[in-house]
């Protein structure tokens, strides 16, 4: 038998308020192989470990139980604690009375009564723990960044400069991301290009980051520091090392009607390409499905022109596989499809745009080569209308709940650059809120509406008539006025809501983070763990996790780094000791645990069993304790309960199980 | 023991929650203050495939009222897989119960994320609300445990 | 008969195999039980008729550790639980030497007596080169006569077809003997309200002694030790003092055995107080081709376990298929 | 006053809305294609019905002039739907009077030039038995 202490905290008076601390002291000293219990105002804290270490050296315990707030807050804490006094760190348990008990309830007495239970079934369930002891395995020094844009750029650098070696990981052909799509950038008005080309550079010279662009993660295996990535490469037609960049062959390439993806698909471009001017690498793909020499093997002008013989049309897709300790998700966002609000004529009028396209057509490079004009007829609007939350906000099934963030900011900013350079353009905002938290933000849109005289209406626009003769009739409302406005406009913007980019679902199901309902990856905490997936050695960075402007994805992928430098630093982790082990007396040798287990951690040998003097060789599961992660599927596919986890046994699950029934 | 008429039944229910999805969700419903009542006690397990049949019935052997098992949705299983194997298990077994006669509101399985504590408590609340329609469990009850 | 036995002779004499499984002459007309032969002395008492429904592939567990082959004579539907011994590693092929034994069906010597047939000293017609039509049954009171159908056991009535999984040689032929449909008995429970079905199975399991028949003849509960029997859960068998246990340990037992069992029918055939217990099984088996795609173990080595198998769009728990 | 909070109660019956899900966006109002001809607008139905005011709904000239086109149904980013709170309103007029069903024969006797017919085809819709 177990000598357990139990020690209660109050949590200030999170607990306390609810729970009556005394009474769950005076009740559970009469559980078998309680020995001593006490509360405590705050047990994390020094004084309140120093309370767990005495009574385990004054009574002798073997086993504790920590009443308190869930133990993903704070069994590590207690766990040192207890390793710090003397006895194995796995033989505490914490019974959640905060979280699951006085948080949720309301009456003292219940709650009272519930927190004594929960506390009965970490007691019965420690009195079955047995001692543990965690592996180790090797990091290795190498980190991943899936996505090449601001944010995977970001936490590349900052990794890379403290000395470890990074892979970038971009689908497209170029890194660059959403921000090189932009014209200008809130709330300074600096040029988008002009900040981040230099640190697209940067990383490209960095001797320590390699950049796999036009690659995707195809499969992930392993843990935290002893991950194994294959990495498609997709075949480019180019020869990366022979290409000069020159670009005679996009010039000559006779095929040019593929629709640009850097531009949104507002003009077109030629089949070889690179994305963009300031493209890193500044070597272009072929795109296969507008390439007149590999559909129909005719053409082959782009190989004849290049002096370089750059030019392979016999590529492959190529895998490489490598291995990293650990891996920053920085896959960044899209925005959403309009196709269910068709009461704002996106699809019907080509001078209905999102904000993004709008950052295309003002920008020099884009297909208006930075003339405000409209896209049907090329002439210049008088009348610009912007629409705010375009699918945010939303809680029907057609937008996203959340809020984007950053539409607000960028709506500002467009109007005032509007009104800068086309003084005599009407802007008119129809907006729910104006939500400018953040530096210089509301500063910012006041100057929109004070010194630059956009006319900002609150209230939404119900929906965009496009008219014969190409005008767009604007029916909103005016909430102040309390009016309904029926406007003309020649160009109608949409602030269309973000949403993650579509690859991260795929992505975080190979590497098991979770994802909330918006497809955003979950963080580990979501005020103290903000970079962190749950699952270790997953870090998030940039809009993949949540809405956010630049300067906050910079700092996230700052924090990613860090954490990621933090990880690598390590030579050695210590792995779960809660894995699964088989009592080779009780195992059949039949496969069935082998077959579910996702790690490939079972194997089965045939062995030399000595069952009570009986000598038998048989074939028997053996478990790679360094590969098993400790999930518990082959205890159960397991018929005759010869496989068990540690730390989670029958008999724990069941003891549990009886004393909360009780 | 029987129930007296006149007091309130209050039914016991374990859930069993996995601890990378389902238990955070239970940790943010409590953060988040979103109330359920005391009747579900919760058991952290590492994931919902770690939940074996036989706890399930020893839990109602033992005079459980109802039994919840919760866990990452398909497809974001910590483990990669265990919920896909835990469904299945659980289909079959709730299948088999409802087959003897076990009503059906009994068992119930809901995927719970870590950022859903509004649905775990919801999810909670309907539970506990069918399980008092239900009523009390005798059909898998092991009579000698009463007192 | 006679030709099984010869050749079986002759495996014995050039020692391709050192003993034979088979089925023994009881002390009745109608209880022939399995037996191990190693001589040409011993078979004797060899016999092979509708009454031999045991199902031997269980026994090759212990006989696949014994030195050289063992010769196992197996019916058409032994054949899946043999495959599915092979699929966990239980069994040793090549320590098998299998002869695929006809089989037009095994009688049920509790049908007979249902039909008031007492006093029975010898049975002719069960016979398994004849046409099993028509038993003719020897008693006390004077001749009677049965339909060979009626005296079917019921898992003949849904006989799984006279293929045979697995053999080296087959001697003798078989016939399909299902008229009726598998999953009937299970449908009907289906369609009862949750009290009917509750008192259905009450009654039932409340006849179960624990007497452990079902788990000892059941090919696919052949765990070392079963979790029944050990400390693993804390739920070792305890007095048989209320019904509840039963039902745990039976649908714990289905639920081990699920995708697993071939629907061999052994633990209905051997159970002493007559529960129907392959409804447990039946119910999985067809949960599982419902819910999964039609699946039936035992038939294919290679095939993956519906257990430990899964799709990403499998139906959720408590809905239906 | 008790008298109000239970009309109001009323109306969140009939209409299955939760007004407190409105975030003030005024689409209702902007989609309305009787704006102009109303006294109470559709995004002020929905505070009305939150600060209980029933009885300025019942009396307004809006409940009459709503089309139930239901276009501030459709396009409420909220699933408030506005609409539904109209047509309860106009439902618990109705009620006072009586009349909780409409007959199709009683239709011809109620049109009315200045009535819009899609009113009365909604209303048959929703009333009948």
């Amino acid at each position: 038998m177990q000598r357990i202490g139990v020690f209660v905290c109050h949590c200030g008076s999170n607990i306390a308020a609810t729970v009556d601390v005394k009474k769950v002291v005076e009740l559970i000293k009469l559980e078998p192989g309680v020995v001593h219990a006490e509360d405590y105002q705050y047990m994390c804290s020094e004084a309140g470990q120093e309370k767990i270490a005495v009574a385990i050296r004054e009574k002798g315990l073997t086993g504790i139980v920590v009443c308190s707030c869930s133990p993903r807050m704070h069994e590590a804490t207690f766990r040192k604690a207890a390793e710090k006094a003397g006895i194995n760190p796995y033989m505490v348990e914490i019974a959640n009375i905060r979280e699951q008990c006085s948080w949720i309830h309301k009456d003292m007495e219940e709650a009272t009564k519930k927190a004594v239970i929960l506390a009965r079934a970490a007691v019965a369930k420690v009195n079955l723990n047995a001692p543990l002891k965690p592996g180790e395995s090797l990091v290795t020094k190498r980190a991943l960044v899936i996505g090449g844009g601001i944010a995977g750029i970001q936490t590349a650098l900052d990794i890379a400069d403290a000395g470890y070696e990074v892979d970038i990981v971009e689908k497209t052909p170029s890194i660059g991301g959403r921000m090189s799509q932009l014209d200008k950038t809130f709330p300074t008005l600096d040029c988008s290009a002009c900040i981040l080309t230099p640190k697209m550079v940067d990383a490209a010279a960095h001797e320590k980051i390699n950049i796999y662009t036009y690659s995707e993660v195809e499969k992930v295996s392993g843990f935290v520091g002893d991950f194994t990535v294959d990495i498609r490469k997709k075949a480019r037609y180019v020869d990366m090392d022979k290409c000069t960049g020159c670009g005679v062959c996009q010039e000559k390439c006779p095929s040019k009607k593929a629709p640009s993806e850097f531009n949104r698909g507002l003009n077109k471009r030629s089949a070889i390409y690179t994305p963009f001017a300031q493209a890193i690498p500044n070597v272009p793909v072929i795109d296969a499905d507008y390439c007149v020499k590999l559909k129909t093997g005719k053409c082959g002008l782009c190989e004849k022109v290049c002096q370089a013989g750059a030019i392979d049309y016999t590529q492959k897709d190529e895998i490489i596989t490598q291995k990293y300790g650990a891996i920053v998700v920085a896959t960044g966002f899209d925005v959403i499809k309009l196709d269910k609000y068709d009461e704002y004529a996106y699809s019907q009028s080509k001078d209905v745009i999102t904000s993004l396209e709008l950052e295309r057509i003002m920008n020099a490079a884009g297909p208006t080569k930075g003339h405000l004009e409209r896209l049907s007829d090329g002439k210049a609007p008088k009348n610009i209308v912007f629409i705010q939350c375009v699918g945010s906000r939303c809680s029907d099934n057609r937008g996203k709940s959340y809020c984007s963030k950053i539409c607000c900011m960028y709506t500002a900013k467009h109007a005032m650059l509007i009104r800068d350079k086309y003084p005599d353009v009407n802007v008119t905002v129809f907006y729910i809120d104006v939500r400018t938290p953040g530096k210089n933000f509301d500063e910012f849109y006041r100057r929109a509406v004070e010194e630059y005289g956009v006319n900002y209406i609150k209230g939404q626009v119900g929906k965009v008539l496009p008219q014969p003769d190409g005008q767009l009739l604007v029916q909103g409302v005016d909430l102040i006025d309390n009016k309904q406005i029926k406007m003309e406009a020649d160009m109608v913007v949409l602030a269309a809501a973000i949403e993650p980019e579509s690859s991260v679902r795929k992505i975080a199901t190979m590497l098991t983070a979770s994802i909330d309902t918006n497809n955003f990856l979950t963080e580990a905490h979501p005020k103290l763990r903000p970079v962190e997936s749950p699952t270790a050695g997953v870090f998030l960075s940039g809009v993949c996790q949540g809405p956010k402007d630049i300067p906050e994805t910079v700092a996230q992928a700052g924090a990613a780094a860090v954490k990621v430098v933090g990880l690598l630093a390590k030579d050695k982790l210590l792995t779960n000791p809660c894995t699964a082990k088989p009592d080779e007396l009780l195992c059949n040798g039949c496969s069935t645990c082998a077959n579910v287990c996702p790690y490939g951690a079972i194997s089965y040998e045939d062995k030399l069993i000595n069952d009570h003097g009986i000598r038998e060789t048989r074939r028997v599961a053996s478990v790679n304790s360094a590969l098993c992660q400790g999930c518990g599927a082959c205890t159960v596919a397991c018929p005759s309960g010869c496989m068990d986890l540690q730390g989670f046994s029958n008999r724990q699950i069941i003891a549990e199980v009886d004393a909360i029934c009780r | 023991m029987s129930i007296k008429e006149n007091e309130e039944f209050r039914p016991k229910i374990v859930a069993f929650c996995c601890n990378w999805c389902s238990y955070a969700g239970a940790d943010l419903a409590g953060s988040s203050r979103l109330g359920y009542p005391a009747d579900v006690k919760i058991i952290r397990v590492p994931c919902s495939c770690r939940v074996n049949p036989m706890f399930i019935l020893r839990a109602f052997e033992k005079g459980a009222d109802g039994v919840i098992i919760c866990g990452c949705h398909p497809g974001d299983c910590h483990y990669s897989t265990g919920n896909y194997y835990a469904r299945r298990r659980m289909t079959l077994l709730f299948s088999l119960l409802d087959y003897v006669g076990v009503e059906k509101g009994r068992t119930r399985v809901e995927w719970v994320s870590a950022a859903e504590g509004v649905k775990f408590s919801a999810t909670m609340n309907e539970f506990v609300e069918k399980i008092r329609s239900l009523g009390k469990n005798v059909r898998l009850e092991d009579l000698r445990c009463r007192n | 008969m006679q030709e099984l036995i010869s050749r079986i002779k002759a495996l014995l004499a050039d020692k391709t195999v050192d003993r034979v499984l088979g089925w023994k002459a009881g002390d009745m007309p109608y209880n022939p039980e399995p037996a191990y032969f190693e001589t040409e002395e011993d078979l004797k008492d060899f016999v092979y008729d509708g009454f031999c429904g045991a199902n031997l592939s269980k026994y090759m567990i212990e006989a696949s550790k014994l030195e050289g082959k063992t010769l196992v004579c197996l019916k058409p539907c032994d054949t899946y639980s043999f495959n599915q011994l092979i699929k966990e590693h239980r069994v040793d092929r090549e320590k098998a030497y299998i002869i695929g034994v006809g089989c037009k069906g095994k009688l049920d010597i509790d049908k007979i007596k249902a039909q008031g047939i007492k006093g029975i000293k010898s049975i002719s017609g069960a016979e398994i080169d004849g046409a099993a039509d028509t038993l003719k049954i020897d008693t006390m009171y004077g001749e009677k006569t049965c339909s060979y159908a009626d005296a079917m056991l019921e898992r003949c009535h849904v006989c799984k077809g006279k293929e045979h999984m697995i053999y080296d040689e087959i001697i003798g032929e078989s016939k399909d003997t299902a008229d009726g449909n598998r999953f009937d008995e299970v449908a009907k429970i289906e369609a009862m309200s949750p009290e009917e079905k509750f008192a259905f199975f009450q009654k039932e399991l409340s006849k179960c002694i624990r007497c452990n028949a079902c788990r000892n003849v059941c090919p696919a509960c052949s765990c070392r030790k079963c979790v029944f029997d050990s400390n693993k859960f804390d739920s070792a068998q305890k007095a048989n003092v209320v019904s509840f246990e039963e039902k745990m340990f039976h649908i714990i037992r289905a639920f081990h055995v699920a995708g697993r069992c071939t629907d061999c029918g052994e633990c209905s055939r051997v159970c002493p107080q007559g529960i129907p217990l392959h409804l447990f099984n039946r119910k999985f088996i067809k949960d599982i081709n419902a819910f999964y795609g039609d699946y039936q173990a035992g038939a294919d080595v290679d095939a993956k376990a519906p257990l430990t198998n899964f799709t990403f769009d499998d139906i959720e728990p408590g809905e239906r298929g | 006053m008790e008298t109000a909070a239970k009309q109001a109660d009323l109306i969140r019956e009939i209409s299955g809305v939760n007004p407190y899900k409105c975030m003030k966006c005024g689409k209702c109002s902007a989609s309305c294609p009787s704006y102009n001809e109303m006294d109470i607008k559709p995004h002020q139905f929905v505070s009305y019905v939150l600060h209980e005011d029933i009885e300025s709904l019942v009396n307004s000239k809006s409940i009459w002039k709503c089309l139930s086109c239901f276009a501030c149904v459709e396009r409420c980013p909220r699933d408030v739907k506005p609409g539904k709170l109209i047509d309860a309103a106009r439902q618990l007029v109705v009620r006072q009077k009586g009349q909780d069903f409409l007959l199709a024969d009683e239709i011809p006797e109620l049109l009315d030039p200045d009535i819009p017919q899609q009113l009365l085809v909604s209303a048959f819709r929703k009333y009948k038995r």
